[in-house]
């Protein structure tokens, strides 16, 4: 069983991997041929990963439904809002357009999903500026850095902020605009470029553990 | 197939159409010689490449022409055409240790499917190339076989199989070597916090928040963030303190409650754990992060740990916090976030030092020897700027044209 | 004194948002008629990769982003758009977002008409795919493996549009417009592994995170959140949502910058009295 | 599509802003049933995504039309949703391996080759064409490349950080330090783009054709909270809502 259980799944792990790795430096027609057909797959196998969402939202709020848990009402929400979408697109057969006349999908996308999506990552706008209020702190010659950086970013993106800038610091002959450009041309290039070859070996590293099987929380427990 | 045909017709007469136009003319074109068709090295077999010698009468006022054929259709089809001084090998994007790039030598890399169409690799064909000067035909080369094929090694990418295949012998070596015995990890200033914290928390009888962030089992800053969550529950069960874990993901809290389970035994304290301390709360990224910060508000914890992996959510927790008086530590890979988090908290770890807490605390031998290849790899990073960066402009002073290319070949990816 | 500070300091936070929902709201009622002038360099290089090819070039255009990103990255996608009809290139348009591709209906519901574009001929719509990945890989052999027919189920194999493309080779650019890591994957899967010249639209979030790569000319160029989208609308001289938005973010812009600074003085002088 | 529609959509547009938005002031009801209604309506977007656009085109036709390889990764994919169900979770392990060995084979090379490879050739490239050079485009290059080696040194964590070590590392942490500080300059202009984004349809909805829904619904969503706390609404714990 051990070996159905374990064995077996870390054998596929290793076998794919190491044989897309190969296939980098193996321009041979075979290679293409097992990497289509391993695209083709993989493309289907991760549609089918979306099903965990769905089961685990649908399972957690029938739940809270099932046991009249505190405010469970709230709770057909989710199946009234997976409702709105799923039956406009079984009567379009999943067409937002025909012959130029938005259907009912349509509609649903436009003024429920889209609204309801974009205003939750709208709110953060708020929280933003509460957060530059009440918890920026500067605090230290590092922070104090930071802040500058954000400083200078924040006034010259928008034209006012041009405008001040000329105003107040033109005698200097430099425009804010082109020193974001060496910012984000420069220092920004160097401090990111530091992070990123950092991250690029954990990543390489960490997938070398995963083909080699060394890596294998994301199996969970026995 | 006879959409084909016509085609090929068609294509057959419009070239046909220049030659004899000029084969009825006065002077009769000279020829090219040297002219070769091979198949393209290092490639899956669907381009074929063209080489003959740069001639005298190159200049920019001359042009030349390539044409292919193949024997299922025959007819002339009209390849690319170029100014006479350009294309040379030089022009093929290839390293030195697998091409030969003097500029004695026009090459040309013909795509079979722009010119033909989808054929297999090994498909018979012919090549010839023109040279054309004011609309007339001056030199033509003989009609030369070629077939593509299917190769089996990237030359070109030697150097990238190189740094991979050095990358894991030096991490099986850490491997085997941590495994033995321990390996050196510098100090990290945001860890020291954690007693601190602890004992705060332990003092005023409050409890702490651990915060994993939104991230999966399969995300590094996660698992870095549960070892971090075993070393700091063990010391809550030391201190006797309380210790609150929010999650996202139901997997990571099954293996969290494994995690803090284990500490509180390995401290000697299974007594004092319970199962609900690690609770979900919702698998929705705000609703998540306004459960948690409801609950960081009404219970004015000693202090909050953010560590793993978290998106937008980062300001409105650290915010939250930061108000209500905790000692927040945090730490995360995810850029964007880490400004909010290094403005509102008191210690932050940036980016791998996340991972390396992780190892640093745990000393789990396969976190230590993964970051020491990770070092490594940052001493050839550094190592390789720094000197290239020398040679490159000695060479360049110099004029060693071959020894700066080898040197930018080395660290080129093709 | 301290105690008028300290409480000013401790203020309910509503207010603040107050503040910022009437400094963001009035410009949209009444813009402040400051327009945007001055353009990135990356930007421009975007704009130039763009306009130097050639009429009939195929462009691949991956438009990866939802409604929660929709004010950045539209306008930057609408530019593009009309940029690229106005070339007369032929487009190509794929997506590994779900929520884009409603997006994008709404895109070519009207932009297409405004240049005498027609489906099939100079543009066409492919499905939906799961696995980022795994398509861009598959679309370095055989662009048919994947995509076989569009986004309605038509064949697509023996439409005009597609004429002479079997794979990237045939392409004269990608353009990847996103909220996500998906860029990266282009550059790294696709720019890098294949040689394709990729071009970048992207949040202002993970604009500073693309200067490595556009110092190598691994992206060719970036459009960079709303400025970009504006930046990149007054080259296509069609001035949208991006041009209208940096106006209204004037105001509350400057308002972050008071409040940064704002609650830090006063914290210095509490600490200081 | 017709006109009324299109004004019905407006009010649903508004509506379930405003509501969204409402939480600002106080958590409500309002808000509550609009957030649950978004997260299913997320769902129930991507799935008929997903329906539409790859298990009918690509799993279920095929089926159809006697192509029964598309079954080994429909199986594989459909292994994934046993993690539900603890008795046989193991069996999700064929779907997951298949997609980590995937992945992780994919990245390896190329991540060498863009994020590591591409990254040293960026830092030395520019000193190729040193002859032309002006000594500001000189500095700016040991900039980059110097920069660069510092934060390395900063994330170096084999020797202990004093003396030279640590100078070198406290430099890393300022060159980090302005690209953080870029980055929140532009979340702050990202993040007030989406909310320009939303009140630019708030404002579109007022109009007179869409019969002043945003304004009409404001109006009722104050008339309810004034109302509620007029009305035996409980007065709540704290004076901030606990968001």
């Amino acid at each position: 069983m051990k070996f159905i259980k374990k064995q077996i799944p870390l054998a596929i792990v290793m076998v794919t991997g190491l044989l897309m790795v190969a296939s980098y430096y193996i321009p041979h027609k075979y290679s293409v041929d097992y990497v289509e057909l391993m695209n083709k797959w993989e493309n289907i196998v991760s549609a089918f990963a979306f099903l965990l969402g769905l089961v685990s939202l649908f399972y957690s709020h029938y739940g809270k439904i099932k046991r009249k848990a505190d405010g469970w009402g709230y709770s057909l929400f989710v199946y009234i809002g997976f409702l709105a979408m799923v039956v406009p697109a079984m009567m379009t057969d999943g067409r937002q357009m025909v012959d130029g006349q938005v259907t009912s999908l349509g509609w649903s996308f436009r003024y429920i999903y889209n609204a309801l999506s974009s205003t939750m990552f709208a709110v953060l706008a708020f929280y933003i500026v509460s957060t530059a209020y009440r918890s920026f702190r500067i605090k230290s010659r590092q922070a104090f850095v930071l802040f500058v950086a954000a400083f200078v970013l924040i006034l010259g993106k928008v034209p006012l902020g041009q405008m001040i800038w000329d105003s107040l610091l033109g005698w200097t002959g430099q425009g804010v605009a082109d020193i974001i450009e060496w910012i984000m041309q420069v220092p920004a290039v160097a401090g990111k470029r530091g992070i990123m070859i950092g991250i690029a070996i954990g990543a390489i590293v960490t997938s070398l553990k995963i083909i080699f099987g060394i890596e294998k929380q994301y199996m969970g427990k026995d | 197939m006879t959409k084909n045909k016509i085609k090929a017709l068609i294509i057959l007469l419009l070239t046909a159409g220049p030659v004899l136009a000029v084969a009825g003319g006065k002077a009769a074109p000279g020829t090219i010689d040297g002219f070769t068709a091979v198949d393209m090295p290092y490639d899956a077999g669907a381009s074929v490449l063209l080489k003959w010698p740069v001639g005298p009468s190159d200049s920019a006022d001359a042009s030349y022409v390539v044409y292919g054929s193949s024997l299922a259709e025959g007819g002339w089809r009209k390849g690319e055409e170029f100014v006479a001084t350009a294309k040379t090998c030089k022009d093929i994007n290839l390293p030195f240790w697998a091409w030969d790039s003097g500029e004695a030598q026009h090459a040309l890399k013909v795509e079979l499917n722009t010119l033909f169409g989808d054929i297999p690799p090994g498909t018979p064909l012919k090549f010839k190339a023109q040279l054309l000067r004011k609309g007339s035909v001056e030199a033509e080369s003989p009609a030369v076989d070629a077939a593509s094929k299917s190769n089996w090694f990237r030359l070109d990418r030697l150097n990238n199989l190189l740094f991979l295949l050095v990358m894991i012998v030096i991490f099986f070596w850490a491997v085997s070597h941590a495994k033995r015995k321990g390996l050196f990890i510098r100090r990290i200033a945001g860890l020291d916090a954690i007693d601190e914290a602890i004992g705060r928390a332990t003092e005023m009888g409050k409890p702490i928040f651990y915060v994993p962030g939104i991230g999966t089992m399969s995300s590094i800053s996660t698992i870095a963030s549960a070892f971090i969550l075993g070393e700091v529950s063990k010391k809550v069960a030391q201190y006797d303190s309380d210790i609150k874990i929010p999650h996202y993901d139901p997997i990571v809290m099954t293996v969290c409650k494994e995690i803090v389970k284990q500490s509180y035994l390995e401290a000697g304290r299974p007594d004092s754990y319970r199962e609900d301390m690690n609770f979900f709360v919702s698998a929705d990224q705000f609703s998540y992060a306004a459960s948690v910060d409801g609950m960081i508000s009404r219970e004015k914890p000693a202090a909050c740990f953010f560590m793993g992996y978290f998106m937008a959510e980062s300001l409105l927790l650290a915010e939250v916090g930061a108000a209500s008086g905790a000692i927040q530590i945090a730490g995360t890979d995810i850029e964007s976030q880490l400004p909010f988090f290094f403005t509102a908290c008191d210690y932050t770890l940036i980016g791998e030092e996340l991972y390396a807490a992780g190892a640093y605390l745990s000393k789990e031998p396969m976190l230590v020897s993964a970051l020491k290849v990770q070092d490594f790899g940052k001493l050839v990073v550094m190592a390789s700027v720094s000197l290239g960066i020398v040679l490159v402009s000695l060479g360049t002073k110099l004029h060693w044209d071959f020894f700066v290319r080898v040197i930018l070949n080395l660290f080129k990816a093709y | 004194m301290k105690e008028t500070l300290q409480k000013f300091f401790k203020m309910d936070r509503r207010w603040i948002f107050l503040v910022l929902a009437v400094v963001l709201f009035v410009p949209i009622m009444r813009p402040l008629g400051l327009p945007n002038k001055t353009i990135s360099r990356d930007a421009r290089n975007a704009f130039d990769y763009v306009d130097a090819l050639k009429p009939g070039a195929f462009l691949l255009l991956s438009l990866d982003y939802d409604p929660s990103t929709r004010p950045e990255l539209h306008p930057q996608a609408v530019a593009v758009i009309r940029h690229a009809f106005k070339k007369n290139l032929r487009i190509g348009v794929v997506t590994y977002i779900a929520g884009s591709t409603g997006l994008i209906e709404q895109i070519f519901e009207t932009v297409p008409k405004d240049y005498g574009k027609v489906y099939g001929t100079d543009y066409v719509i492919f499905p939906y795919m799961a696995n980022a990945a795994a398509v861009m890989t598959q679309m370095s052999s055989d662009f048919y493996g994947i995509y076989d027919k569009e986004r309605n189920g038509k064949p697509v194999r023996d439409m005009p549009v597609m004429q002479g493309i079997k794979n990237y080779r045939d392409m004269a650019l990608v353009v990847n417009i996103t909220g996500t890591s998906i860029l990266d994957w282009w550059v790294a899967f696709v720019g890098d592994k294949y040689n394709v010249p990729v071009v970048g639209g992207c949040t202002a979030i993970s604009q500073p995170g693309y200067g490595p790569y556009l110092q190598t000319k691994q992206l060719k160029g970036l459009i960079g959140g709303m400025k970009g989208a504006a930046e990149y609308e007054s080259l296509v001289k069609e001035p949208g949502k991006g041009t209208s938005g940096i106006d209204a973010l004037n105001l509350a812009h400057l308002l972050v910058l008071a409040l940064i600074l704002t609650s830090n003085i006063i914290l210095l002088i509490i600490k200081h009295l | 599509m017709s006109e009324t529609w299109m004004i019905a959509g407006g009010w649903m547009a508004a509506g379930l802003t405003i509501f969204l938005f409402s939480f600002l002031y106080r958590d409500n009801p309002f808000f509550k049933a609009a957030e649950h209604l978004y997260l299913g309506a997320g769902m129930g977007w991507w799935f008929q995504v997903y329906l539409f656009n790859i298990w009918k085109p690509k799993v279920w036709e095929p089926l159809l039309s006697g192509d029964f390889f598309v079954l080994i990764p429909a199986v594989l994919g459909l292994s994934l949703v046993t993690q539900f169900i603890p008795r046989i979770s193991w069996i999700s392990r064929y779907g997951f391996t298949f997609m980590m060995g995937y992945g992780a084979g994919l990245a390896i090379p190329a991540t060498l080759s863009t994020d590591f490879m591409s990254q040293i050739a960026g830092a030395i490239q520019p000193f190729t064409a040193l002859a032309t050079m002006t000594p500001m485009m000189i500095f700016n290059s040991l900039v980059v490349a110097g920069g660069t080696i510092c934060v390395l040194f900063y994330f170096f964590f084999s020797v202990e950080h004093k003396g030279a070590v640590k100078k070198i590392s406290n430099i890393g942490i300022y060159f980090l330090m302005i690209y953080f500080g870029a980055a929140f300059g532009n979340t702050v202009m990202a993040r007030f783009s989406l909310l320009y984004g939303r009140f630019d349809d708030l404002y579109t909805f007022s109009g007179a054709n869409y019969f002043y829904a945003s304004q009409i619904l404001l109006i009722a969503l104050v008339a309810y909270f004034i109302l509620h706390s007029f009305l035996g609404g409980k007065k709540t714990e704290e004076e901030e809502p606990a968001h």
